[in-house]
């Protein structure tokens, strides 16, 4: 544990995570504007666990936490790469990436 | 086997042949050959019964047992398809046929106008008499009851034959329905019995009944014996099938199918069943002293109310069929008082005279061409002679005049009511004599209706016929009957020689000396009912001769009793009050009840679930926002429960 | 106290840009913020003396991810104006379970500060912040051996989302003049050229113009690409080939 | 380090490097058929490798093979041999695939795999988006299909909360019992006198993501959508693998770590069944569409497959395990005769266009007809045995109320099983299907004789699931 970590503690860092958390899911459900600001939610979220993983390998002197962060930031690289690729998908068949208009298929 | 065991099987089994042949290629064949294939099977069976009769009394092959098939084996439960040969079985399976057959006969000629194909009709007589004989001839009362189910189906069948006719299918079913009441009550008695007994064999059953003598139900806070449950339970059995009061409703109804039938039901096949059972039971019945007594109570009120009610019907068939009713009250008084011989007695003297009298209503109707109303008849002596002479002895032995068959077995069951000196017995006593005088009253009013005075309705007498000798022939034989039986079979069935004749199938308990009692009632009392008889003709010849206005008078002023009478003391109405009207009321309940609830829970349950068929569909918006949000309520119900309601 | 001012300003700033993200009416807008964001993060990151992770976080996220974000917006051909604005209608609902969650995170996290009792590492030793190595090097070391399965299924993961890329999007337009490569090798210089010697005052109309080889530019091009009129069959052999030469 | 371990896993990457090596060099439309065949092989290899693969920790912990592992690693690569069998068929004609699409089945089928060897959240989490990316982009393959394409997004958005929660649930977890190994961690939760409520939510929040996986109520509204939106085989590969691989997860994580603390998320698991049995039994009453009532069936079945786990016993895990195979057999039949469903080349995928197949085609309507009976639980097929085990198992536990919505949801389901098989042989037909392809009348028929005969495989299905039941819970 570093010094200033120490000094910080690590509860601060976990309500940091938990509002970025918050704030990613209201991102999801709340916007009624368009796809891709869904998907930014998404990536913080991602940031949201990956505060937590770095503050938690911070207090417990354990580095996997950040190898898993490493994986991570890897995987919502790829995850953005496939979400962006599939919103292009969309948008070429349907002409708008709005929220509500990606009710299709219903019931 | 011994031969006639074997004779004795074949008597049994014959009307079932006639039964299968006729009714099942009776299409084929035509009604001619299967009315004569089932008469040929009757004849084999009668002339075998006889032989089986005559051998078993001279051989002393009684009593035996010829077993036919096993059928169940199921732990302590056995039962199997047994012909049981004693005097009892004999006598009644002779009897039985004897009748049968001649009413087989008799139907040739009193059917041959009818327009329904008369096979069907053959095979349902033979089907009819072949499950009294399984009955009669029953080795366990699971046998037994097959016979009484089988009677009860042919019985349905037979008198709803003419099933176009509503009042038929009314009849019939009626009959079914009242029987089955009763036959509940009897099943119950032999599930009893099994386990009580753990066996419903007969002989079995017997000797076990003095070990059980002494235990009891407690019912009610009070002991029952255990015996008088059983022997009650199969009383009432008993009662349905035999007509006797409160279940009696359905024997003049019965009146709608062919007269043969009416014939066959009254005289031998049917009513007589449970007068049969009691007797079968008699080993049992003896250590029942409370269920005795509750059949001479039953059987003495049967036969007055009968009786009483047989006075005032204008239907020449239905006066008849209460004279039935009656007489079958006189038998339970007999089996009441612990003289079955008596009652078996005058069942077979009865069953000679009935048929005897119902034929020759038949040939009756037949002559005035179904006209059954008595009040339309009238002088019709000159136009069916024969018909008039063998009804005059049926009426004879019906009402008890010496020496006609009917009068010795009355005397015996009224005497044997007096010789047992309980107050029951004198119940049945005064009920009896009164009764006699009555029976001999309606019987004669029935005669001078119908054969003297001057024709009421011209036309009908004009048109009116002998019968063919097809059906004179029966009638001239059991008039024969009617006359003889009675002074013949009087010494065996109920003198010196009961004792022997019957050799142990009809039992009397030790204490029960009722049967050398009868012998020693004063002549007068033994002369009432004979004086009873006579005043009652007199009284009908003064009403319907001497002064034929005399009834409409007597009708008028004492109209409550009048109607009361002729409707049967209302049993009918009653019963559609106390049991027919909250059945409906009931079943409307139900119905009401069924589709509110019964039916009605389906379908809301099914609406239910289609409800929330949608209610599920609808949730599915296709917005992924929604599907988002509920993810979230999920997950924030999940981690809520999980931190705080654990 | 300095520290803690620092993560306070690292923290609200990324809080509230994260907010922004959210909310901003201009999809461009939010990807700025997204940026804005992550920045914050990284300091958090450093903060925490996670020294490889903030600098990856924004070399790789800023540099890559939400720039592409960027792109993708830019590249769509959104009318802006018309998006819909403001929230859901059931808003109020979704904003009460969010805060009940944050409620219970938050929780989580008090109930750490009331009794700060840390269970002991279990992989504790390898790279250790301030340790003998640096973090990048510890990382490294753990993530090539221990970690190694894990690393090559990450491998896999970017393979899979570069088939998933290239498939879902890559379209064969004719929009681009794309040559036969075996062809073009082919090609001897006396196919397309031809050496002429032109006295002066002369212009090419007195030779005749430019003269074309028999085997002109199309012969090599592609058939079916921008301005070469489709040939029948096999017309689309050598797409495949280009395609997979052309990234 | 014994990476042998790992074998299997291995040979499927590296296969799966080589087959898109070769198939990027192939022409484009004749690349579909050798890397759909090349993938089928190179699992059916694995499969066989999986069998002979020794038991053990590796790969620093965070790899483990053991009974149930290796049972699991069965079914998911049964039902991706079966699904890419299927697109072999369904490739054919106008819809064709891209050939990646059996590459991507076979990645997707490779992260199942590890997710079923995981003895850590960080593999658990690799292996989860691993085959959770791959099946992103399978749903949205036909990238024409605007149907297609919503259902990718919508499964790709929905798919990343869940895995993103996931990721914050596992980071609370590893944060508060201080590593990320499931066997330490168990160590933790049962040593522990009062739970750290950090790792609690953690756990919860784990629960969640693999519950999404499994579409399990009220994690399950992606799934109807994204069903009917997909290619049928791809529909009929989500419905299997990834599942199997979910319920591995749960399984390995509640009965392993949190077995200590069921009596705490026993009544979780037994709401999310009960009402996922509900659900998919009424939601599915209305449908039209074949491949959504499916969507709707698999909810139900899942809910059936938790009763096991909701019983927190052996024998529950055991049922569970029965369960999920007989799923499979059942389910790749059903989805067999949809892929067949075409006419003049095109796709039809309503109920409607069963009507009368009994007539025009019966092999294909008695397939149909044995697993519609099959998932109402008719003994003596397959379906009746899986019931049979988690409702035992749920009785035993004492989830009385569980069995009785439980059997309340069968009974209402059978009604719309019921509705097909009378479609399908009472309605008047309509034109009759193109013949179907050989690879889809050879996979349905195989399952439909599968589902008649799985009595006979009862005994070893059992006994595996039995040995892998007791591997789990040690």
């Amino acid at each position: 544990m570093n010094d200033a970590f120490a000094q910080i503690g690590l509860g601060p860092f976990l309500t940091v995570g938990a509002a970025l958390l918050v704030l990613g899911v209201f991102g999801i459900f709340l916007n009624r504007k368009n796809i891709i600001i869904i998907m930014m939610s998404m990536e913080l979220i991602l940031l949201a666990a990956n505060i937590n993983l770095v503050a938690f390998s911070a207090a417990l002197g354990d580095l996997s936490g950040q190898v898993l962060t490493v994986f991570v930031l890897t995987i919502a690289a790829a995850e953005a790469a496939i979400g962006l690729a599939i919103l292009t998908v969309y948008f070429r068949n349907r002409g708008s990436i709005q929220v509500e208009d990606v009710a299709l298929m219903k019931g | 086997m011994q031969a006639a065991l074997i004779l004795f099987a074949i008597a049994v089994l014959a009307p079932l042949g006639g039964a299968a042949i006729s009714g099942l290629f009776g299409r084929r064949l035509g009604d001619g050959v299967a009315q004569f294939v089932s008469i040929l099977f009757m004849v084999v069976a009668a002339l075998c019964s006889y032989g089986a009769l005559i051998g078993g009394m001279t051989s002393g092959a009684m009593p035996g047992v010829a077993l036919l098939a096993h059928w169940v084996d199921a732990g302590s439960f056995h039962a199997a398809w047994a012909l049981r040969f004693d005097t009892l079985s004999a006598t009644m399976t002779a009897m039985v046929l004897t009748v049968s057959l001649l009413v087989h006969i008799y139907s040739v000629g009193y059917m041959s106008h009818d327009s329904m194909p008369r096979y069907r009709f053959f095979a349902y007589l033979s089907l009819f008499t072949f499950a009294m004989l399984m009955l009669v001839s029953s080795n366990d009362l699971i046998q037994l009851f097959f016979g009484w189910e089988g009677v009860g189906l042919a019985s349905y069948l037979l008198i709803g034959y003419w099933f176009q006719k509503p009042s038929a299918n009314a009849a019939a079913i009626k009959a079914f329905v009242v029987n089955r009441i009763a036959d509940l009550f009897f099943i119950v008695g032999i599930g009893l019995l099994f386990v009580t007994f753990g066996t419903v064999q007969y002989d079995n059953i017997f000797s076990l009944v003095p070990d059980q003598a002494r235990n009891a139900y407690m019912l009610f806070g009070s002991p029952h014996s255990l015996l008088e449950v059983i022997a009650t339970l199969l009383f009432v059995g008993a009662m349905g099938k035999s007509a006797q009061l409160f279940l009696h409703t359905w024997l003049p109804d019965a009146m709608e199918g062919p007269t043969p039938v009416s014939a066959l039901i009254h005289a031998a096949t049917m009513v007589t069943a449970g007068v049969f059972l009691m007797a079968r039971m008699s080993p049992l019945i003896e250590f029942t002293p409370y269920t005795r007594e509750f059949i001479v109570l039953i059987g003495g009120t049967t036969c007055f109310f009968a009786a009483t009610v047989g006075m005032v019907q204008p239907d020449i068939k239905r006066t008849i069929a209460y004279s039935t009713c009656s007489q079958l009250g006189y038998m339970f008084v007999a089996i009441g008082v612990g003289a079955y011989q008596a009652g078996v007695f005058h069942l077979t003297t009865h069953a000679f005279f009935k048929a005897l009298l119902f034929l020759g209503a038949g040939s009756v109707i037949h002559a005035v061409h179904d006209e059954q109303d008595m009040f339309r008849m009238g002088g019709l002596w000159r136009k069916i002679p024969v018909t008039y002479v063998v009804m005059w002895i049926g009426s004879l032995a019906l009402a008890g005049v010496f020496p006609f068959a009917g009068y010795w077995s009355k005397d015996a069951i009224l005497n044997a009511a007096w010789a047992s000196g309980s107050s029951v017995g004198m119940y049945g006593w005064v009920l009896g004599t009164v009764t006699a005088f009555i029976t001999a009253f309606y019987s004669w009013r029935l005669l001078f209706l119908v054969f003297h005075g001057k024709p009421r309705d011209q036309h009908l007498h004009d048109g009116a016929h002998e019968s063919p000798p097809v059906m004179v022939a029966p009638l001239v034989l059991l008039s024969i009957g009617a006359l003889a039986a009675g002074a013949v079979l009087a010494p065996l069935y109920v003198g010196s020689k009961q004792a022997m004749f019957w050799a142990g199938a009809i039992v009397n308990a030790p204490g029960n000396t009722i049967m050398s009692m009868i012998e020693e009632v004063p002549t007068p009392i033994a002369l009432l009912p004979s004086v009873a008889g006579l005043l009652g003709i007199a009284v009908a010849y003064v009403f319907y001769i001497a002064k034929p206005e005399l009834p409409a008078a007597v009708a008028s002023s004492f109209r409550p009793l009048y109607l009361f009478l002729l409707n049967k003391w209302y049993f009918d109405e009653l019963y559609d009050r106390i049991f027919v009207g909250p059945y409906r009321v009931i079943a409307r309940l139900l119905r009401r009840n069924d589709e509110g609830v019964i039916e009605k829970a389906p379908v809301e349950l099914a609406r239910l679930t289609l409800g929330g068929a949608v209610l599920a569909t609808r949730s599915q918006t296709g917005s992924i926002a929604i599907y988002a949000l509920s993810m979230l309520i999920g997950l924030v119900a999940l981690v809520t429960t999980v931190v705080f309601f654990q | 106290m300095m520290i803690q001012l620092v993560f306070y300003v690292f923290a609200a700033v990324l809080i509230a840009s994260s907010a922004m993200v959210i909310f901003a009416k201009n999809p461009v807008h939010s990807v700025l913020f997204l940026i804005l964001g992550f920045f914050n993060a990284a300091g958090l990151f450093l903060l925490a003396g996670a020294e490889f992770l903030a600098m990856i976080l924004v070399i790789v996220y800023v540099g890559a991810v939400a720039v592409l974000f960027l792109f993708v917006v830019m590249m769509l051909d959104i009318d802006f104006a018309r998006m819909r604005e403001g929230l859901q209608r059931y808003a109020p609902l979704g904003a009460a379970v969010g805060g009940v969650l944050f409620a219970e995170l938050a929780m989580a996290a008090a109930h750490w500060a009331s009794s700060p009792v840390m269970p002991e590492p279990i992989t504790g030793g390898l790279g250790q912040p301030g340790g003998p190595m640096t973090n990048t090097a510890a990382l490294g070391t753990l993530l090539y051996t221990h970690y190694i399965l894990l690393f090559q299924a990450c491998g896999l993961v970017l393979l899979v989302a570069m088939i998933g890329a290239i498939t879902l999007t890559l379209r064969e337009k004719p929009t681009g003049r794309r040559q036969v490569i075996g062809k073009q090798h082919e090609r001897m210089r006396a196919d397309t050229l031809e050496m002429l010697t032109l006295p002066l005052g002369f212009g090419t109309d007195a030779n005749g113009g430019f003269l074309r080889p028999a085997k002109g530019y199309y012969d090599t091009a592609v058939p079916g690409s921008y301005g070469v009129p489709a040939a029948p069959e096999p017309p689309r052999e050598e797409v495949r080939k280009v395609d997979g030469d052309a990234p | 380090m014994n990476w042998t371990l790992a074998l299997p896993e291995i040979v499927l990457a590296v296969s799966g490097l080589v087959i898109l090596a070769a198939g990027v060099l192939m022409r484009k439309e004749e690349a579909f058929l050798p890397s759909a065949t090349l993938s089928v092989a190179a699992m059916i290899v694995s499969g066989f490798l999986v069998t002979t693969s020794s038991s053990g920790f590796g790969y620093g912990d965070v790899f483990v093979v053991d009974a149930f592992a290796r049972f699991i690693k069965l079914l998911v690569i049964a039902g991706g041999v079966a699904s890419i069998t299927l697109s072999i068929g369904y490739s054919d004609g106008k819809s064709a695939l891209p050939f990646e699409t059996p590459i991507l089945m076979l990645f997707s089928t490779l992260g199942a795999m590890i997710m079923a060897s995981s003895a850590n959240l960080m593999t658990l989490f690799v292996g989860l988006e691993l085959s959770s990316l791959s099946i992103y982009i399978l749903c949205a393959i036909e990238r024409d299909r605007v149907e297609a394409a919503e259902a990718g997004l919508k499964y790709f958005i929905l798919g990343s909360l869940a895995s993103g929660l996931l990721l914050y649930g596992a980071s609370l977890a590893y944060g508060f019992a201080g590593t990320m190994e499931f066997a330490p961690i168990a160590v933790e939760i049962n040593g522990a006198g009062a739970l750290p409520v950090g790792l609690v939510i953690g756990v919860v929040f784990i629960v969640v993501g693999l519950a999404f996986k499994l579409s399990a109520v009220p994690f399950h509204m992606w799934t109807p959508d994204v069903y009917q939106g997909s290619p049928t085989p791809v529909t009929a590969f989500m419905a299997g693998a990834p599942k199997f691989a979910a319920f591995a997860l749960i399984l390995r994580v509640m009965m392993g770590p949190f077995g200590a603390m069921s009596p705490r998320w026993q009544l979780l698991i037994e709401v999310i069944s009960a009402l996922s049995m509900l659900f998919g039994a009424l939601a599915a009453i209305p449908q039209r569409d074949i491949k959504r009532l499916m969507a709707y069936s698999s909810i139900g079945h899942m809910g059936y497959a938790m009763m096991g786990l909701a019983a927190a016993t052996p024998v529950g895990t055991r049922g569970t395990l029965v369960y999920l195979t007989t799923y499979l057999v059942m389910n790749v039949g059903v989805f067999g005769v949809i892929s067949a469903m075409r006419r003049r080349g095109r796709e039809v995928t309503t109920i409607a266009d069963l009507a009368g197949l009994g007539r025009t085609n019966p092999a294909m309507a008695m397939v149909m007809a044995i697993c519609m009976f099959s998932m109402i639980g008719v003994p003596p097929l397959a379906g009746f045995f899986g019931k049979f085990m988690v409702f035992g198992a749920a009785w035993n536990a004492g989830l009385y109320g569980l069995v009785a919505v439980g059997a309340l949801s069968a009974v209402i389901g059978a009604f719309y099983y019921l509705r097909v098989v009378k479609v399908v042989y009472f309605d008047a037909s309509v034109a009759p299907f193109d013949k179907p392809a050989p690879s889809i009348a050879f996979v349905s028929a195989a399952m439909g004789l599968a589902t008649v005969l799985f009595l006979l495989a009862l005994g070893p299905v059992s006994e595996a699931a039995g040995a892998a039941a007791k591997a789990l819970v040690g």
